[in-house]
Formats: structure tokens, C-alpha cells, sequence
């Protein structure tokens, strides 16, 4: 085997269960965990560090957050169709979720634009406030998380859909690890809002 | 995967409850947007919307992360983290509130 | 200043009446450190002539079967455990955290800046003068509130800090930029100056003198030359110099703090 | 690309070495050990600039504002360096960039990212690393890291000047230097990431058949421990470094106190930070780190004396179960960094406590090595003479953590010369010592060539007696109360009275210096002339010998299939004595 052949990349490893890939995303998924976990740390310590910190509700557009929120859970269930389709070797199907997937991601992006721009107008920026830097700091940075989400994504739809002929398998894979990506980001939403927009 | 493995049959009950979580994830925002604007005091909404929190990030990782049905290499990599990360939130916060400050 | 003669290749002399429990620790954590090292480092050389590689000399497959590592880690483990709970908790809270009263202390305030140390006494009428930033300039580098009558008799002085032997000094420890460390070797004294932070400090001397006030935290390019002085007076000596400085106070405060604070930056 | 580890191994089958030009094979190429390679040669480089950086450093300790000899002349016209002497910027510059230089770009590379890369996949049986692609896109995100901090060398202002622990408020009001600093930790930290998750993939998923867990060599599991470090101890310092950079650059003021007066002028901030949450988080990586900086070190140590006591390793499962514990531990010790920051009694107590604890595993793993001596037929090869001076140098380091650990002793230690030497005694002469160690035991098998035995002995001996010449000075500065980072430390009486050693330091740091060229050359000539070097040159055990020397492509010539633990030596009633893994 001069040629370096690398197992279960395809095949899970019969005593793990799992495939490189998967345990690879994984691994990925608990320094994220330790990333937004550090984040929301400082968080707490500013938060209770100083007495004139804002409720997030008095001073943040509260219903298009909670679009947002729509937006992503959505999202998330469609990513995870997305991979059931392929699993029923519905590959049109695959597709199309994929694709609303996509959008939906877009959408977000799209609604924290305009969120922003509306801070900007009303000249608050990160510099104004800890809480706003908080509040720029943390949302940016899962803004970029779905991003990346979205650019995965978008090559999964497009020329990475050409393994599906070859290697099914490692398709659906990569399908499924794109997924568990998708839905971490959704889960950190699902902590950023609450903390940030209604406490 | 494993996964592969499911009959067409299996995913179609998988749809399903994907379905059911999304309702449920739905309806659990509706609830945590509309207990905020009752004000409750810090203590009260904080928790309430953590739990809330707590509860859909737990829907979602199980389900649409399939975590239920995950293998033990994975939970223990995830039961790892979570320990660290909830001392390092514990320590900083408890060692910040202990510094010695003048009370004048 | 002092004289260099007190300072050698050792602790420094212990000029302070608190400081002798650091000292001890640190004297106690040596003598065993040396022990363990020499202790190991005997059997780790005679291993190495014992065992070395020559002819007719084998290596045996089995493993020693000592308890000896056993017993060595568990009392490893319980001096440990008794230095921790028999001296250093208690120490600790002593030296950081009980604090003697204040009506029979000596009340300061430090104030740390690029790169020096100020010294804030609250004057006869035992009450501090409100400070606050915005009236900080360079004859009065704490911001000393001047409308308030409090701060009218306060003594500020900088990198000079006086006071009386054998009674105990409650300072409150501060900074106006970045994080300095004010360190007083002969007294055994070391705490962080944080900007944002008030941290209150104490200690006793037992020894007057002219020492040395160093800054132990990286503050920027002046980080060397933050140097202050400290003089432990005898009671009447610190009563002279104390009224000298009332005298001084007309007109306003600070004064003595002639051209300070214009230091370069970081 | 992060996010996507398993887009990088797609059709990686038909990568046979054979159809690969120079620049795929040797520059871009994806296989670990070609990696594994430009990571230490990366690694050792920047070693030797971070030495250069403390050698000129060196000279303003031992003799202060004096110009310096030949380099002062070349830089005599520059404002940091005016009339060749070293100004107290350039020396804080020098100062945060050497420690910076040496862990992150110079030592962590070298063992995780050098030895990491070579040794896991051979060792462990594998063909290469799980993600190929996704090694080299780590190497390269070092690569671009380390360019960044040089560039950083260049600007007007010059590189980082607030230590290698960036202490906000400092850092934060800080030249540009900074900024950079935090650009290029950001891709410090993503190559660590991605490097580590690969590794530790690839000992879950990649061991050859019947090598079980227990059956790896330890420097495995020391990897395998301080991968996990690096994947959940760095994400929060990269939170860190973003909150730094926002302050820097967007004006925040995470770690800016409200009525702050710089130099006079109120700075104008909206306040309300918190300086010390920096160090949190910092410190939180940071002692993990320093874990990350001596495992790798224990594993190289451990396979290098059981190969030459010829026996087997005592209390392999005892060592393992304390690196584990010491890995885990790592986490909940890191503010016996901080015990001058305020801290109260309940959590001094809590950490000094840990601290004690987390000492215990340490003096456990040091003993099994040297009881391993014990029996055996200790043959004085090259890489066991680093190897042996390992294990003093890092009880001396090790055994001066403790009064540090002791938050009492630590009023009077902290900040001190002495806490410098505690960490070099650990870093230096030992982590740096065990990594030579390495490179002259793997050496031949990744050249195909031995290093020359005569240079070599005089490279250790010279080095051996010169950074202890450096180093064990700096407890008894630490003793006199001689603060670090002092630009010009005869200013107090206290270290005037002591400056002599300063001096004698100074002159075994350029003395060190001088006994690397011995290295340098060994390293360059060995690779034309070196002797031959056999498939298992050392007569080890473990499955990295049973590959042709140097390892092609895809490593084994057929799949390893292991039948025995790791050091299976002079088992009784055998012709030879050792039995490799793989011999059934
Ligand atoms: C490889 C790196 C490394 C290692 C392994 C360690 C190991 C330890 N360190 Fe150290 N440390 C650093 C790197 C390291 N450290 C660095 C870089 C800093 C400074 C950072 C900065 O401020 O810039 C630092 C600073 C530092 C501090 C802060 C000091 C201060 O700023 O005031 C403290 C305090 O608790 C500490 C404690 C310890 C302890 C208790 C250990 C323990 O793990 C040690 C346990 C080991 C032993 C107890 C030895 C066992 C030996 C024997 C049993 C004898 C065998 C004998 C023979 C073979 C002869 N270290
Ligand atoms: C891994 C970490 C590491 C290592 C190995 C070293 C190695 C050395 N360090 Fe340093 N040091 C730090 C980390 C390290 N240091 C840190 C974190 C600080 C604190 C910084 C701060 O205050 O912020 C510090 C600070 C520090 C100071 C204190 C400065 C001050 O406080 O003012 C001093 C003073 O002497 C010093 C000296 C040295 C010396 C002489 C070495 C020598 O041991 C160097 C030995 C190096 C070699 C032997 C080179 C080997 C490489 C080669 C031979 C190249 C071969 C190349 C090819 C073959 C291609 N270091
Ligand atoms: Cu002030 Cu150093
Ligand atoms: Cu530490």
C-alpha cells in the first residue's frame, strides 16, 4: 500500500461507529462550544460588572429577532430534510431543500443587515456601550459562523453534489456533517437570543 | 452512516418528528418572546429563558443532530466539553465576585 | 536612600512584622524541594553507573516490585496538603484579607500611573478627599476633588511615602491607566494595581529606613524606572515631616507633586 | 474551510506519490511526514530567531545602556535603537516577542505540529493523517502566522511591546504592534485547531489492527492528551483575542474600566470593562498551554529511554492514567497566575489547592521514568544524553512551581526572576532538551542518515552546561527580589547588589548560542554525509521502525497488524532483545 489509503472515510469504524469526518465535525463543534462558552463568560462578568447595563428589549427590535429565530429553526429543519432526502435517494429533493436551506441562511443575513443598519442610524456602535459591543461582537460573530454555513453549503449544492454519482455514501456523509454544523449554529441562536435580546 | 442503513420506511417516521420539533421550537420562541415582555424581575426571566433555551438547544441536538441515537464516542467528547466549559463559566464568574474590593 | 549593603544574593532582610510567614514558607518549601531533588537525584546517578550498558551486563525484563514510589508519592502528597492547610491558607488570609482596624492605622491611598506612585494621606481630619477624573492635571495627577473641604488638609506626595514605624499602614491600592504591581521587598508587600479596582492592602514595618517601592508588573516603557522610595520614620520623625507637609498645603494641594504625571506614554 | 474537515481527503486514493512534481511533493504536498517535516524546520528556525531576539536582550541585562557589539551597528540609526543601545521599547518589544516567538511559533509547532505530524501515523500504523488536506491548510495557517508576527518586526512602531500575556489595559492602548499580534495569534490558534482535531482523529480511527489503546507508545497518548488541551483551551483566548481587537480597533471597552486617564488625558471610552477578564481568559489558555509545551516533551523522553535501558516502561498504565488526570486537572488551575489580582480567600485557596494537586501526576510520571532506569542496560546513545538531562532540569522546573503554587510564597515570588526560571527550567533545558532528543533519535529514520556522534556530545555538553549557567541565576535573583521584564534592572538596589550574575548569564546565553552551531552543522551535514541508517537503526520496538527508512508515501509497504504492547524489551529466553509491535 505505497498509496496512502485512508479508512473510514466512506465506512464507519466498526468498533466508533463513525466515520473520520464525523468525529472530525465533532471535535470541531466542542472548540466552538469553548469559543461562544468564553464569549458568553465575558458576558456575564461585564454584565454584572456594570449597573447601567440595558435590558436587551428596551433598546432592541425584539419582533425581528424573533423573525430571525423563525428564520434559522426553519432553516435547520430544512437542512435536516435536505440529508433525509438523499437517505430516500431523493436527490431532486435533496436539492431543493438544500437550496431553501440556502436562502433561508441569506434571509438571516439579510435581516441582521437591516437590524444593524438601524443601529448605525440611530448611531449606536460597538464603541457606544459595552452592551452594544456585546451585542455587535457576539451576533457578528455568529453572523460569520452562518456565513460559513451558507458558503458550505452553496459547494455542497453545486460542484461538491458531484460526488453524489461517485461515492453516495461519503455524499450523504458530507451531507449530514455539513448538517450538524448548521444546526450548532442554529443552537447558539437559540442561546444568543434570549440572552442578549429579552434579558 | 448508519443511517444509510434506514429503510425508506425509518425516515419517513425521522420526517416526522422533525416536523413535531420544529412545531415544538416554534412554539417554545413564541412562548420565551412573550414572558418577556411581562418584566419579570432579573432572577425569575433569566431563568425562565434559560430553561426554555436549554430545553429547544436539547430538542435540536437530539434530533435534528440525531445525538439520541449518537454513538458513546461522540456523547463522551460532548459530556468532555460541556464540563470544561461549565467550569471555566462557574470559576470566572465566582472568582470575579470574590475579588477583594474597598466598599467606600 | 538606602543603603545597599542589606541586599545580597538572599531574601532581603524581613523589615516587617507580617512578613516572617512568607519567609518561613518559602524557607520550608526549599528545604523539602532540595530534599526530594537530592534524594531522587542519588538514585538517578546510581542508576546511571550501575545500569550503564557493558559487557556481561543484562537487562532484566522484570520490573522492580519497591512500595518505596508508593510511600514517596503519598508523603509527597500529605506535606503538601498539611503546607497548604497548616500555613499557607492561614497566612493568606491574614496577609490579603484580615485586616487591622482602621482608628489605629495609618490611612493611605495609592494611586499608580505611568510611571509613578502617588500617595494620597487624608490629612488631620482623618477623611479623603473626593477624587474624580475629570479634575486630574499635572500638578494634581489624583483628580483631588478641591471643592470639597475634605480635601482641603490632604497631603498628596509622589514616589515618597512616609509612615510611622510599628503601627500597622491600611493603603487602598489603584491605578488611573494600566496595571501596575506595587512591591515593597523588605516589607514583603506585593499586590496589583488595577485600573477600575480599589484593592486595599496592609502591613507593619518594624524597621525604620529609607527602602525601595518597585513596580513588579510590565506597564509600558517607563517600567524600570517606576521606582519609589519608602521611609519607615520613628513616631516623632513621621509627626514632623506630617506637619511640614501641612504647612506646605497653602496655597492648594498637590503642590509638592511639582511637574509629575507628563511621562511618556506606553 | 475550518468548518470543513471532511472536504479535504476526497479522492486522496489516487494520490500515489510516484505522479507528483516537486511543488505538489515538497512545498503543497498533503502527506504527514513531508508536514510534519516543514513543521520542524519552521519550528527550529524560529527558535533560533527567539534566541537571537533574548541573546541581544542578554547584553542591555548584563551590561545596561551600553551599545551593543555588532548588531548595534547596523541599527544605530534606528529610534529604537538608537546609538546601538537598546531602548527600553525595543527590549519590551523583544521581551513579548520572544516568549510569544518561542511557545507558539517555536516549540508548539516543533512538537505538536513536527513530532505530532511525523510520529502519530507511523506509530499508531496508519497511512497518514485522517485529513490530509486539512494537515496542510494547518501548517500553511502557521506559516501565515508566523509571517504575520515577522511583518509585525517592520512597522514603525515596532512588534508587540506588552508581553507575551498582552495584559490589557496596556495591550489595549498599545501601538499597532498589538494589533498584529492579535491578526497573527488568530491564525496561530486556527492552525492549532485544525492540527489538533486531525490528530486526534487519526488515534480514534487509524490504529492499525490489534493495537489497542493501551497497547500505543506513550508519546502517543501524550499527543493524543494534548490535542484535547489545544481543541477546548484555545477557542477561549480566540474569543480573547476578538474582544481585544474590538477594543483596538472599534473603539469597545471590554477590558477598558470607566475614568481612565492616560498620560494625563482622560481617554475617551465609554468604560465599564473589566481588565482582569483578560487575564481569565488568557490564563486559560495559557496553562493548558504550557501542558501542551512539556507532554509532547514526557512522550519523546519516555520512548527514548525505554529503546536505550533496553526494558520495559515501568507503570505504563499508571503513566497514562496521570497524563490523562494532568490533562483534565489543566483546566482548574490557571489563576495561580492571577494571585495578585485581588483575589479572595475562598478561590486562592481553591487554586492553590489545584495547583498542589495537579504536581502530583507530575512527580508521578517523573518516577516511572527513573525507576525505569532501574535493571536496565542503559546504553549512552545521543538522543538518551537529552533525554536523561531531561528529567533533573524538569524537576528543578517542576519543583520550583510549587512555592509559586503556594498563593503565600507567591506575594513575594510573583514577577519575580524567579518565576522565570521556574518556566525555563521546564521549557529549556527541558521540553527544548527533550526535542533534541528526539530530532537525533528520529533523524535517521525520517533522512536515512545517523547524525555525527562527536558533534552531537559536544552540542549537549556545551549546551547542558551553559543553560543551566543561564538559568539557575535566576532563582537567586528571584530570591533577591529582582522583578521581570526589567529594561534596566541596576536601578534598584536590590538588583544592582546581584548584578553580577546578570552578567555570567549573559555570557552562558551567548555561550549556548555558540554550542548550536554544533547542531545547525550536525543537522545540514548529516544529510549528505551522515552515516547510514538502517530501517530500525536503534533496535525499538514500536511500529514507526517497521517502515523502510525514509517512509514512502503511504508509509508501510502492507498494512501493519500488531501483536504486543509498545516496549516489549529483553524479554527473557529471546535471540534478540527486543520483539517489535508487529512481530507476531
Ligand atoms: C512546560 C511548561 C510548564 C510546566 C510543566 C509548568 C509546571 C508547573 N508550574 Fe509553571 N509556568 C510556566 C510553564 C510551566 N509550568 C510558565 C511559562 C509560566 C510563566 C508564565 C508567565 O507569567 O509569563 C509559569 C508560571 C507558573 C506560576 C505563576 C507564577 C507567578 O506568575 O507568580 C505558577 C504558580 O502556581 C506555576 C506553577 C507550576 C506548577 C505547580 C507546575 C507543576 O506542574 C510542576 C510539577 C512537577 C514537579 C513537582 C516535579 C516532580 C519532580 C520530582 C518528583 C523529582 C524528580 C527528581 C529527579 C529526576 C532528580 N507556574
Ligand atoms: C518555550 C518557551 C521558551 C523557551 C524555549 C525560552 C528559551 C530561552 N529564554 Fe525565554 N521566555 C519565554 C519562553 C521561552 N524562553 C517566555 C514566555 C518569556 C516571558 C516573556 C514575557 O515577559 O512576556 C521568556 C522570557 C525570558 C527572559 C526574561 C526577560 C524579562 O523578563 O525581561 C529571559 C532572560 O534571560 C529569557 C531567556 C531565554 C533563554 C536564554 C532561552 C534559551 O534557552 C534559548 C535556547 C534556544 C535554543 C537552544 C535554540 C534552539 C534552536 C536551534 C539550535 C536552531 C536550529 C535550526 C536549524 C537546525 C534549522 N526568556
Ligand atoms: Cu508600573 Cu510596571
Ligand atoms: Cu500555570
Amino acid at each position: 500500500m505505497s498509496d496512502a489509503v485512508i479508512h473510514y472515510i466512506e465506512e464507519p469504524h466498526p468498533v466508533t461507529g463513525v466515520t473520520n469526518s464525523k468525529l472530525g465535525v465533532w471535535l470541531f463543534i466542542a472548540s466552538e462550544v469553548m469559543l461562544f462558552g468564553a464569549l458568553f463568560s465575558s458576558y456575564i462578568v461585564l454584565r454584572v460588572g456594570d449597573a447601567t447595563w440595558p435590558h436587551g428589549w428596551t433598546v432592541l427590535n425584539i419582533p425581528l429577532a424573533t423573525l430571525n429565530t423563525m428564520i434559522l429553526i426553519t432553516s435547520s429543519v430544512t437542512m435536516v430534510m435536505s440529508w433525509a432526502s438523499l437517505a430516500m435517494n431523493r436527490f431532486d429533493r435533496f436539492r431543493l431543500y438544500m437550496l431553501v436551506t440556502i436562502l433561508l441562511g441569506c434571509a438571516f443575513m439579510v435581516v441582521k443587515g437591516f437590524e444593524y443598519a438601524h443601529k448605525f442610524e440611530a448611531d449606536h456602535f460597538p464603541r457606544t456601550s459595552n452592551f452594544y459591543g456585546v451585542y455587535f461582537t457576539m451576533t457578528g460573530l455568529h453572523g460569520l459562523h452562518v456565513l460559513g454555513g451558507i458558503l458550505a453549503n452553496l459547494y455542497f449544492l453545486t460542484v461538491g453534489s458531484k460526488l453524489w454519482k461517485t461515492h453516495p455514501k461519503m455524499f450523504m456523509g458530507r451531507i449530514e456533517v455539513a448538517g450538524l454544523y448548521w444546526h450548532f449554529v442554529d443552537l447558539v441562536w437559540i442561546f444568543l437570543f434570549p440572552s442578549i435580546y429579552l434579558l | 452512516m448508519e443511517h444509510a442503513a434506514h429503510s425508506p420506511e425509518e425516515i419517513q417516521k425521522h420526517v416526522r418528528t422533525y416536523i413535531a420539533v420544529f412545531v415544538a421550537l416554534a412554539f417554545l420562541t413564541v412562548v420565551t418572546v412573550g414572558v418577556s415582555y411581562l418584566h419579570l424581575t432579573a432572577a425569575i426571566a433569566v431563568t425562565v429563558a434559560l430553561i426554555i433555551a436549554s430545553i429547544k438547544a436539547s430538542l435540536v441536538a437530539a434530533y435534528f443532530m440525531h445525538l439520541i441515537s449518537e454513538k458513546k464516542l461522540i456523547l463522551w467528547i460532548l459530556i468532555i466539553t460541556m464540563a470544561t466549559f461549565v467550569s471555566m463559566i462557574l470559576i470566572i464568574f465566582f472568582t470575579n465576585k470574590g475579588v477583594m474590593h474597598v466598599v467606600s | 536612600m538606602d543603603t545597599p549593603s542589606i541586599y545580597g544574593w538572599y531574601l532581603p532582610p524581613n523589615y516587617s512584622a507580617h512578613g516572617a510567614i512568607i519567609d518561613q514558607l518559602i524557607v520550608i518549601m526549599h528545604v523539602f524541594m532540595v530534599a526530594l531533588f537530592v534524594g531522587w537525584g542519588l538514585f538517578f546517578v546510581y542508576c546511571l553507573i550501575r545500569f550503564r550498558q557493558r559487557a556481561g551486563h543484562k537487562a532484566t525484563h522484570d520490573l522492580p516490585h519497591s512500595k518505596l514510589p508508593k510511600f514517596l508519592e503519598i508523603a509527597v502528597v500529605l506535606f503538601e496538603a498539611a503546607v497548604l492547610v497548616g500555613l499557607s491558607y492561614p497566612a493568606w488570609s491574614k496577609l490579603k484579607t484580615s485586616f487591622p482596624n482602621k482608628a489605629d492605622a495609618t490611612n493611605i491611598r495609592i494611586v499608580a500611573q505611568q510611571f509613578v506612585w502617588n500617595v494620597q494621606y487624608p490629612g488631620p481630619d482623618g477623611v479623603f478627599g473626593r477624587t474624580d477624573p475629570k479634575s486630574v492635571s499635572d500638578s494634581n495627577p489624583i483628580g483631588l476633588d478641591l471643592n470639597d473641604p475634605a480635601s482641603k488638609d490632604d497631603i498628596t506626595t509622589l514616589n515618597q511615602l512616609h509612615f510611622p514605624v510599628n503601627k500597622p499602614v491600611i493603603a487602598e491600592l489603584s491605578s488611573k491607566d494600566v496595571i501596575h504591581s506595587f512591591f515593597i521587598p523588605v516589607l514583603r508587600v506585593k499586590q496589583d494595581a488595577i485600573p477600575g479596582m480599589k484593592i486595599p492592602i496592609w502591613w507593619e514595618a518594624n524597621h525604620t529606613g529609607q527602602f525601595e517601592i518597585g513596580c513588579a508588573q510590565l506597564c509600558g516603557n517607563g517600567h524600570t524606572t517606576m521606582k519609589g522610595y519608602v521611609s519607615i520614620d520613628s513616631p516623632e520623625d513621621y509627626k514632623t515631616w506630617f506637619d511640614e507637609q501641612q504647612k506646605e498645603l497653602n496655597p492648594p494641594p498637590a503642590e509638592p507633586a511639582a511637574a509629575p504625571a507628563s511621562q511618556p506614554t506606553n | 474551510m475550518s468548518h470543513h474537515p471532511e472536504k479535504h481527503e476526497d479522492k486522496h486514493e489516487h494520490e500515489g506519490h510516484h505522479e507528483l512534481g516537486f511543488i505538489r511533493k515538497y512545498v503543497f504536498s498533503v502527506d504527514h511526514k513531508v508536514i510534519g517535516i516543514q513543521y520542524s524546520i519552521t519550528g527550529l528556525l524560529f527558535l533560533f530567531f527567539g534566541f537571537s531576539l533574548m541573546m541581544i536582550m542578554r547584553w542591555q541585562l548584563a551590561y545596561p545602556g551600553e551599545a551593543v557589539p555588532i548588531i548595534g551597528k547596523w541599527f544605530e540609526n534606528s529610534t529604537m535603537m538608537s546609538g546601538g543601545i537598546v531602548s527600553a521599547d525595543l527590549y519590551n518589544a523583544f521581551g513579548a516577542m520572544h516568549g510569544t516567538i518561542m511557545v507558539f511559533l517555536g516549540v508548539v509547532p516543533l512538537a505538536v505540529g513536527g513530532f505530532g505530524n511525523y510520529l502519530v501515523p507511523l506509530q499508531v500504523g496508519a497511512p497518514d493523517m485522517a485529513f490530509p488536506k486539512l494537515n496542510a491548510a494547518s501548517y500553511w495557517s502557521y506559516f501565515v502566522g508566523g509571517v504575520v508576527m515577522l511583518y509585525s518586526f517592520f512597522l514603525p512602531g515596532g512588534p508587540a511591546q506588552s508581553g507575551w500575556t498582552s495584559y490589557p489595559p496596556l495591550s489595549d492602548i498599545a501601538g499597532t504592534g498589538q494589533t498584529v499580534w492579535l491578526i497573527g495569534m488568530v491564525f496561530l490558534i486556527t492552525s492549532s485547531l485544525l492540527g489538533s482535531i486531525n490528530i486526534i482523529v487519526t488515534i480514534v480511527q487509524l490504529r492499525a489492527k490489534g493495537l489497542s489503546f493501551f497497547r500505543m507508545p506513550f508519546l502517543v497518548w501524550a499527543q493524543f492528551v494534548t490535542s484535547f488541551l489545544l481543541v477546548l483551551a484555545f477557542p477561549p483566548l480566540e474569543a480573547a483575542a476578538v474582544f481585544q481587537l474590538m477594543d483596538r480597533i472599534a473603539g469597545t471597552s471590554f477590558f477598558l474600566p470607566s475614568g481612565l486617564v492616560v498620560s494625563g488625558m482622560p481617554l475617551q471610552v465609554a468604560g465599564g470593562g473589566n481588565p482582569v477578564l483578560w487575564q481569565h481568559l488568557f490564563w486559560f489558555l495559557a496553562h493548558p498551554e504550557v501542558y501542551v509545551l512539556i507532554l509532547p516533551a514526557l512522550g519523546i523522553v519516555t520512548e527514548v529511554i525505554v529503546n536505550n535501558t533496553r526494558k520495559p516502561l515501568y507503570g505504563y498504565k499508571t503513566m497514562v492514567y496521570s497524563v490523562v488526570f494532568l490533562g483534565a486537572m489543566s483546566f482548574i488551575v490557571w489563576a495561580h497566575h492571577m494571585f495578585m489580582t485581588g483575589m479572595g480567600t475562598t478561590m486562592s485557596n481553591f487554586f492553590q489547592t489545584t495547583t498542589m494537586i495537579i504536581s502530583i501526576p507530575s512527580v508521578i510520571l517523573l518516577s516511572c521514568l527513573i525507576i525505569t532506569l532501574w535493571g536496565g542496560s542503559i546504553r549512552y546513545t545521543l538522543p538518551m544524553h537529552f533525554a536523561l538531562a531531561f528529567l533533573p532540569m524538569f524537576a528543578i522546573g517542576g519543583l520550583t512551581g510549587l512555592p509559586l503554587g503556594l498563593a503565600t510564597s507567591d506575594i513575594y515570588l510573583h514577577d519575580t526572576y524567579y518565576v522565570i526560571g521556574h518556566f525555563h527550567y521546564v521549557v529549556a533545558p527541558g521540553t527544548l532538551f527533550a526535542l533534541f532528543a528526539g530530532i537525533y533519535y528520529w533523524y535517521p529514520k525520517a533522512t536515512g542518515r545517523m547524525m555525527n556522534n562527536v558533534l552531537g556530545k559536544l552540542h549537549f555538553w556545551i549546551s547542558f552546561l551553559s543553560i543551566n549557567g543561564i538559568f539557575m541565576p535566576m532563582f537567586i535573583q528571584g530570591f533577591a527580589g529582582v522583578s521581570r521584564r526589567l529594561h534596566t534592572p541596576t536601578i534598584y538596589a536590590h538588583a544592582e547588589a546581584v548584578q553580577s550574575t546578570n552578567v555570567f548569564m549573559s555570557i552562558s546565553a551567548w555561550v549556548l548560542g555558540a554550542a548550536q552551531l554544533f547542531f545547525i552543522i550536525n543537522f545540514f551535514l548529516s544529510l549528505k554525509f551522515g552515516k547510514k541508517a538502517t530501517d530500525n537503526p536503534w533496535d525499538a520496538t514500536t511500529l514507526e521502525w517497521a517502515t523502510p527508512t525514509p517512509p514512502p508515501h503511504g508509509n508501510f509497504t502492507e498494512e501493519p497488524v500488531v501483536h504486543r504492547g509498545p516496549y516489549e524489551y529483553s524479554v527473557p529466553g529471546k535471540a534478540m532483545d527486543f520483539i517489535p509491535q508487529q512481530v507476531s
